[in-house]
């Protein structure tokens, strides 16, 4: 085994650290791009909880992999578009300060 | 079976009458109208009296009683299985001779008003409503069950208050209307929940089982108490406040004064003949109950009347307005025919009191109508109410004068005209009965002696007022009625009413007894004498005795401030301590309620805005909380 | 497996070759004609939406990644309806010059999401679930952003993609747990071994957070409001009628398949879920002055109601979401409708703009009523049978309270609803909105919402047929 | 098909013919010809009971009728009548017909104005012909809301205000109700058999004791808002006020008896024992009510408003008088109903007519109009007399039998509640004789009252109709009473069996 002397929880730990993380960031940064990477935290946590569980407990099967697999390239997407209303966002408002996007609201 | 099913055309024809004269009557001319009414009501009189004749001299007896005979009945609606009213008519004594008072009195009315209300707006209109009095007056009276008598009742009232209000663009003619209206109406509640009651317990509604003596369904019920009370007393207590609000019984009689107010035709033959003594006749009707089952309603009855005639007495010693007087001594001569049922026994010479109610009440009905259409006859002829301003009028109403003289007379209780022989029968009832009552009475006698001579001097005598015109006498269609009531007020006396109608319907010798007799003649000869005395001739004297009696005085003349009583209660207390209280109730706090949740939820709505706060972060940290507490409370909830 | 068995999504496949044909008739159509593509698109999916009602096989494909039962047939076909009307309604919009150079991707988007739908309805594993929620949802963020000349729509745009992305992230959080926990993503193999256990409520509540996201339930539907006040009018209701349904039908579905050992659990969290969201929906609606944000916050409330059927766990519950959703498309398509065709000719959006519509417009305040009335559930209109129904299923299974809570909540929605009627029909306005002359699709649009009404209510075969599938289930 | 989806299919083709026409006069003609023949139907229905009953024919239910609609919840299209609802078809449709001819001169958006009105008359049809839970509250809910726009488009006053205040206590009380409904389906058979919405179905099982005690509440509730039950009456003033007059008409006249039909009808008939058990406290409400009504009503100026409370008033005591539980008190409960129905509308039309003249409402503002509109005033006066119960009219009859049957219980508390609800005869009275006293008696308040032409063709026949039936009624009532009567046996024999009485 490659990596024996680690336990899965060490790996759990990291994941649910980082998804912590991604929330604690998407709630208070600022920058619209920052928080995408926030939300990009938070789905790598998930992916790094599929492999583990995947790796440890039940390794007979690759749904775990597979589904980290196509997390990964998701989520990708989500960030190209995204990003492109990002663009557009700092066309309208000259800034990508997210407590500046609140035009509509109550 | 019985040969009288014609009966029923007496109270229908006047009801066609009122349809034809009520819904085409405006087409017509005033005097066809007129005419039709008054024919319509002479057939009426005519059958009653033929009738009248039938029954009592032909096959009413039957083994030596008049039975009570149903000449027709049909079920008007079921109500329980066993309870049902029915319309119907029954023919004993007493209805027959309710049916011939209420004919000969209508039929007067009817063609006094000929002339009477000649020219008057609404000529049609008044005779439609005579003819709905007429009819409902009728049915009254021939009813076979006591709620038939209730429907009839209520349509009483109803016409009472259109004739009242007749003149309905006069606010005190409409006021008045409407307090008569609705103190009967207040009465009438107790005549129902009375009804309610009885019939609960007995089954029925029907006077003929009713009232037969011994009836299972009364005996079984007279058992039954509630609060202590027997259901049967607290049934008929209550049956005789219907009564008493109809026949203006104190403490609700405030309704009579004021229904003065209508067409003086009208007060003669509803206020004064016919209508209000419909109380008198209920109690009659019921009779046997009373006597047999509840003697205690029978005493109530006997000291309500007995306290209204004193009281109503004294109020008539000392009012200005002629109809007022007279319906003060209305109240106090019906106050006689209660007493006079309440200290009646029943069967044979017990009944003499039941007899001599009855007898009143005919008399009465004639004398009285006969004053009242007098006193029209004196207003029409100087347009006001007012004795102060009426004096010297017997030059000008020679034959009013005499008539209105005879029926004074007939009232004082004079020797030989009939009033007196009623009377005597009254007090001879109440002396053998109840000696408080007897001296009430005898006093009464002597006070309507002395106010309706004090209203006979005052108008006819004394000096002359300054009229707008020369008063003159009534057209005869107006003076034919008045001669012929004060003709039937002299010999009504000579009918044989212990023969005829009696507390069994057995009849039984009566005789006078000649103490009770002279005392009575002399108490009204003494009233007579004082008020020749104090108001023959203008003097001082009713000025000293009205600063001498300064508080009894006062009192009377505001009619011992009765209507300042009920103006409180109603006006108070009623309309602004209740109706208000309520109304504003309804509005601030029921309504209010309503309106709260409808503010409740715009407040909401409001105050959680600030949820939507339009950052993008809120709305997450919203969603992580969200999960959060989901999470905490149902590991919680289902972890434990 | 062979080529036939790709026949069993023969729905997806319809719709991408749809997709594809308008892609290339993009490419080969002259700038002058490229008009023609809205005809033709409208067409295609026409036939698209006729095909969809020939007869399919079911079975299941990828083993068992991708099934196809009867009633995921009648969905898909209500929600081709649906986005049906939407293309007609949207059509003049796409009109006008400011979409005239792209609004061919708008098709392309739309389809996209639909397909995602398809497939998020037809999964058989989170995989497949997951993928087609996504395919659902970037388009969509793509197309709330659609209006490049207003910044509400960017606004729209990057709040819905954002926290789509943040609550996609919770619910695989979730999904990674019950993986971990049970060892499988398949709906068949996990239902046998679910067993109640923290951990199990902690991932179902993450997964239940992250599908509430996508109907917008309480308290995790902040976004939806914004998000449909800031798109444009048709989008807002493709996203309030077809993506929502979609979504009620597959948390329903993962629901009773995947949890139903657990349905205690499930049961309570939508029980709180469902009163909560029909209160507050109704809270925020009461107050709002534009339409658009009105009718957000009413379709809240309208999810809670969804949630009626959902909590039954049982084929009646089912049958009565299936039926309410094809009762709201017609409802909810029906107001936008009229709202699209206001807000596109006179750029008006508020409720006061509309006084005394009922004297300039009176087809249109008649077809906006009986939408509005349908959707407070009054007779004879469908929503009356929608919501009935869908109260039946819950009262059998004994959440009298909740029907209670939910009866006292239509009230409150009747309230506002009658808001907007009585701005129609009973204020008067100095400058009313003119008079419109629709075009031929317009009336068409508004014609299949009312014929829907009507019709839907009355002709008990609909909710038979359907019933007949959910309980075959 | 049979003659009761008539009385449904009618209103439904006219307001498709009145879509055909083209203005004001059409509208109208055509809305006159439609309740007409409805009018007529109605008369038509009455006969064929009556000889259908006299041929011997005792099935509960006549003239049934029965589709399946929904297999799934077994909801059935089932129709059929008893005395009771042909009574009710009768009144709706007499009350209707004077309706039309009251707003005769309606200006302003006349075809939409009969449309709303016939559609809310053909759910009061509907409602009453139903035997099938389902149907009756779709018809019931069909009903009430074209209300709405019935008082905010064409009503006076704050009418936007009291249109929605009504609609939405109205919908209030239908939520109580759809869950009452909805808890009586599911108990409406034993565990294995089929659950029904049908009311003759249900009423041959008994529903759990349990389940009775939760949803009967909830039932009478609902159908008791519509019924002007205490606390719950406040829309009815506001509403009443404010709608024009053929609404008013209607709705105090027709609508507010689907309140007290559908209490006996469903709540009472189908949960004997819950009824029994909180028969008191409705009780009590519905004493308030009446005397409460009654005393509100005496110092409203609004000439609307006071009748609105007179309705509360009389309302209460139809509800009361179906909690007494027997016979009598229920024909009362009926015939107040009805009697109540034409009086009311009688009054409203009246009001209304009034009301064009003199353009105020306020009595005081009014005065000696019985010189210068005689005719409307003296239809005023009998209408009033029919109120207060005179004999002869049909008030009296109903209340009578209220009275009598209600004093069937000899315990104290029946007795107490029946003598407090007897008094309000007296206070009907004081604010009767009130009105008409300061409106229509007395001096002419003010000079261009002289100006006034008296009532026009249409309005006559409008009151004449009503009229007539009040006397009608009034004068025989036996018949009435006997049909009534005798569709009550089913009703009270479930009421009596399952308490053992």
């Amino acid at each position: 085994m490659l990596n024996a002397g680690i336990p899965m929880e060490a790996f759990l730990v990291v994941s649910t650290l980082m998804f912590f993380a991604g929330v604690y960031g998407f709630l208070t940064r600022r920058n619209l791009i920052t928080i995408l990477m926030s939300v990009e935290l938070i789905l790598n946590s998930v992916n790094i909880n599929f492999l583990v569980f995947n790796r440890f407990l039940f390794p007979d099967k690759l749904q775990g992999h597979f589904f980290s697999l196509f997390i990964i390239a998701i989520a990708a997407a989500e960030a190209a578009v995204a990003i492109a209303i990002i663009i557009n966002i700092y066309r309208h408002f000259n800034t990508i300060n997210v407590e500046d996007v609140d035009k509509m609201r109550y | 079976m019985s040969g009288f099913q014609y009966v029923v055309l007496i109270p229908i024809i006047p009801f066609l009458m009122f349809l034809l004269i009520g819904l085409v009557g405006h087409k017509m001319k005033p005097a066809l109208a007129g005419l039709i009414g008054t024919t319509g009501l002479f057939i009426s009189t005519v059958l009653s009296y033929i009738t009248a004749y039938q029954y009592f001299f032909v096959s009413g007896k039957v083994n030596g009683v008049y039975e009570k005979i149903i000449a027709f009945n049909t079920v008007w609606l079921q109500l329980t299985d066993k309870l049902h009213i029915d319309l119907g008519v029954l023919i004993d004594p007493i209805s027959v001779m309710m049916l011939v008072v209420i004919t000969t009195v209508s039929l007067m009315v009817h063609i006094y008003s000929n002339g009477y209300m000649k020219g008057e707006r609404g000529f049609q209109r008044f005779f439609a409503f005579l003819g709905l009095f007429s009819f409902s007056m009728l049915g009254l009276v021939l009813a076979t069950n006591i709620f038939q008598m209730y429907i009839f009742w209520e349509l009483v009232g109803v016409s009472s208050f259109l004739l009242i209000s007749f003149y309905y663009d006069k606010p005190s003619a409409v006021a008045a209307g409407k307090k008569a209206f609705i103190v009967t109406r207040f009465a009438d509640l107790g005549f129902l929940v009375g009804i309610l009651l009885l019939s609960y317990y007995t089954n029925t509604f029907d006077f003929v089982s009713l009232t037969t003596p011994g009836c299972p369904a009364i005996v079984q019920a007279a058992g039954i108490t509630f609060m202590g009370i027997s259901v049967v007393t607290l049934a008929l207590v209550l049956i005789f406040m219907g009564g008493a609000g109809k026949s203006a019984m104190f403490p609700l009689h405030i309704w009579l004064p004021d229904a003065m107010e209508g067409p003086t035709p009208v007060s003669a033959l509803i206020h004064a003949a016919t209508m209000v003594v419909a109380g008198v006749y209920l109690v009659a009707r019921l009779f046997p109950i009373f006597a047999l089952t509840a003697p205690s309603a029978l005493t109530i009855v006997a000291y309500v009347g007995g306290f209204t005639s004193l009281f109503a007495a004294v109020i008539a010693c000392t009012q200005n307005d002629i109809k007022r007087v007279l319906a003060y001594s209305t109240m106090s001569q019906i106050g006689y025919m209660m007493l006079a049922l309440g200290v009646s026994g029943y069967g044979g010479e017990d009944g003499l009191g039941f007899m001599a109610s009855n007898f009143h009440l005919f008399t009465h009905a004639m004398f009285k109508a006969l004053l009242f259409l007098g006193a029209g006859s004196i207003i029409h002829a100087v347009h006001s109410n007012l004795m102060t301003e009426m004096g010297g009028l017997r030059k000008y109403l020679p034959i009013t004068h005499i008539t209105f003289l005879i029926a004074c007379l007939t009232i004082a209780g004079v020797p030989f005209l009939s009033g007196f022989f009623s009377k005597d029968e009254i007090l001879t009832a109440a002396y053998h009965h109840d000696k408080i009552l007897f001296f009430v009475e005898y006093a009464v006698a002597g006070l309507t002696a002395f106010y309706m001579f004090r209203l006979y001097f005052n108008v006819f005598w004394g000096e002359d007022r300054h009229y707008h015109h020369t008063p003159h006498e009534s057209p005869l269609i107006m003076t034919l009625p008045l001669m012929f009531l004060a003709f039937a007020s002299i010999f009504a006396g000579y009918l044989p009413f212990s023969e005829l109608v009696t507390s069994d319907g057995a009849g039984f010798e009566s005789h006078l007894e000649m103490p009770i007799a002279a005392a009575s003649v002399g108490i009204g000869l003494l009233g007579i004498f004082v008020a020749w005395v104090m108001y023959k001739k203008p003097s001082g004297a009713p000025v000293k005795m009205a600063t001498t009696f300064k508080h009894l005085y006062k009192w009377s003349y505001n009619k011992f401030y009765m209507d300042e009583v009920y103006l409180f209660v109603t006006k108070k207390i009623i309309f602004n301590n209740i109706s208000k209280p309520v109304a504003w109730f309804d509005r601030h706090v029921v309504d209010a309620t309503m309106n709260g949740f409808a503010w409740a939820a715009n407040y909401a709505s409001f105050n959680i805005r600030d949820l939507q706060s339009g950052q993008l972060q809120k709305y997450a940290f919203v969603f992580i909380s969200g999960v959060v507490v989901l999470v905490l409370s149902f590991v919680y909830f289902f972890m434990n | 497996m062979n080529l036939n068995s790709f026949l069993l999504m023969r729905h997806e496949i319809v719709l991408i070759a749809v997709a594809l044909i308008i892609l290339i008739a993009e490419i080969f159509t002259s700038e002058q004609n490229k008009g023609r593509i809205r005809g033709l698109a409208i067409i295609l999916f026409a036939l698209n939406t006729i095909i969809g009602f020939f007869p399919a096989t079911t079975g299941t494909l990828f083993g068992g990644m991708f099934t196809t039962i009867p009633l995921h047939i009648v969905v898909k076909n209500i929600l081709n309806i649906g986005t049906l009307i939407v293309l007609i309604q949207s059509n003049a919009w796409l009109k006008t010059e400011e979409n005239s150079d792209k609004f061919p991707e708008f098709y392309v988007l739309l389809i996209s999401t639909l397909v995602g739908m398809f497939y998020m309805i037809s999964a058989g594993d989170f995989l497949m679930f997951y993928l087609g929620l996504e395919l659902a949802t970037i388009p969509l963020a793509a197309l709330v952003a659609y209006d490049r000349f207003r910044s509400q729509s960017a606004e729209g745009g990057i709040k819905l993609i954002l926290s789509s992305a943040f609550s996609s992230g919770i619910m695989l959080y979730g999904i990674s747990m019950i993986y971990g926990m049970y060892g499988s993503i398949y709906f068949d193999m996990l239902s046998p071994a679910m067993a109640m256990n923290s951990l199990t409520i902690l991932a179902f509540i993450f997964f239940f957070a992250g599908m509430a996201f996508k109907i917008s339930l309480v308290p995790f539907h902040l976004w939806a409001a914004d998000v449909y006040e800031g798109a444009p009018v048709n989008i807002t209701s493709y996203l309030s009628v077809i993506s929502k349904g979609a979504a009620v039908f597959i948390l329903t579905v993962i629901l009773f398949k995947v949890f139903p050992t657990i349905s205690d659990l499930w049961q309570k969290v939508v029980w709180v879920i469902a009163v909560m969201t029909m209160t507050i929906g109704n809270l925020f609606a009461i107050r709002q002055q534009n339409l658009k944000r009105f009718i957000a916050f009413s379709s809240i409330s309208q999810a809670g109601f969804f949630l009626l059927g959902v909590i039954g766990g049982n084929e009646m519950g089912m049958t009565a979401i299936v039926y309410y959703m094809l009762v709201y498309i017609f409802s909810n398509l029906g107001v936008f409708g009229v709202i699209a065709i206001i807000s596109n000719k006179s750029g008006k959006e508020n409720m006061d703009d509309y006084n005394g519509l009922y004297h300039t417009n009176p087809m249109l305040s008649l077809t906006m009523m009986l939408a509005l009335f349908s959707l407070a559930g009054i007779p004879p209109v469908a929503g009356f049978f929608g919501k009935f129904f869908l109260f039946t299923a819950a009262a059998q299974k004994g959440f009298y309270i909740l029907v209670l809570i939910a009866t006292i909540n239509t009230i409150i929605s009747l309230y506002y609803y009658l808001l907007i009627v009585k701005a129609m029909f009973i204020n008067k306005s100095e400058n009313p909105i003119p008079y419109f002359k629709s075009d031929f699709y317009t009336k068409l649009g508004l014609g299949i919402c009312i014929a829907g009404l009507v019709i839907v209510g009355f002709a008990s075969g609909i909710w038979e047929t359907i019933s007949k599938l959910a309980f075959g289930m | 098909m049979g003659i009761l989806s008539f009385l449904v299919l009618i209103p439904t083709l006219t307001i498709i013919a009145i879509l055909f026409t083209n203005d004001k006069k059409q509208a109208r003609l055509v809305s006159a010809i439609g309740t007409g023949v409805q009018l007529i139907l109605a008369g038509v229905l009455v006969w064929m009971y009556l000889t259908e009953r006299s041929a011997g024919n005792t099935a509960q239910m006549l003239f049934t009728q029965d589709i399946m609609w929904y297999p799934t919840f077994n909801i059935h299209y089932a129709v059929g009548v008893d005395g009771i609802s042909v009574a009710m078809i009768a009144l709706t449709a007499v009350v209707l017909f004077a309706g039309i001819f009251a707003s005769w001169e309606v200006e302003f958006l006349n075809r939409e104005f009969f449309i709303s009105l016939i559609l809310l008359s053909s759910g009061v049809f509907g409602f009453f012909i139903s035997l099938d839970l389902f149907t009756m509250f779709l018809f019931y809910e069909l009903a009430v809301i074209p209300m709405y726009l019935l008082i905010g488009i064409w009503g006076t006053g704050p009418k936007e205000y009291s249109a929605m205040k009504l609609t939405l206590m109205l919908m209030g009380g239908s939520a109580f109700l759809l869950v009452g409904i909805l808890g009586i389906y599911m108990n409406s058979a034993a565990a294995g058999q089929p659950l029904t919405f049908n009311l003759i179905e249900i009423a041959k099982i008994s529903i759990p004791i349990e389940a009775q005690r939760f949803f009967f509440p909830l039932t009478f509730i609902g159908f008791g808002v519509l019924g002007a039950l205490f606390p719950l009456h406040t829309w009815s003033p506001d509403g009443h006020a404010s709608a024009p007059t053929a609404v008013s008409m209607l709705h105090a006249g027709v609508l507010m008896k689907l309140g007290g039909y559908g209490c006996f009808r469903v709540a009472m008939y189908l949960m004997p024992e819950a009824a029994h058990e909180m028969a008191w406290i409705f009780i009590i409400l519905t004493t308030i009510s009446v005397v409460y009504g009654a005393y509100g009503a005496i110092v409203q100026k609004d000439l609307k408003y006071i009748n609105a409370y007179s309705s509360v008033s009389h309302c209460g005591l139809v509800i009361f008088a179906l909690l007494m539980m027997n016979k009598t008190a229920m024909d009362g409960a009926i015939l107040q109903m009805i009697s109540h129905g034409l009086m009311t509308a009688l009054f409203f039309a009246l009001i209304g007519m009034i009301y064009g003249r003199t353009h105020t409402r306020n009595i005081y503002e009014m005065g000696g109009l019985m010189k210068v509109i005689p005719f409307l005033s003296v239809v005023y006066v009998i209408a009033g007399l029919a109120s207060l119960g005179l004999p002869g009219l049909s008030g009296f009859v109903a209340e009578m039998t209220v009275f009598v049957g209600a004093f069937q219980h000899a315990d104290t508390f029946h007795r107490v509640a029946t003598i407090i609800v007897t008094t309000s005869i007296v206070v009907t009275a004081v604010y009767i004789l009130r009105v008409v006293g300061i409106l229509l008696l007395g001096p002419i308040k003010n000079e261009e009252f002289n100006h006034f032409k008296d009532a026009k063709w249409f309005e006559k026949l409008s009151t004449i109709t009503l009229l007539l039936m009040i006397a009608a009624i009034g004068l025989a009532p036996l018949w009435l009473s006997n049909m009534i009567q005798h569709s009550l046996i089913p009703i009270i024999q479930k009421l009596a069996v399952t308490t053992g009485i």
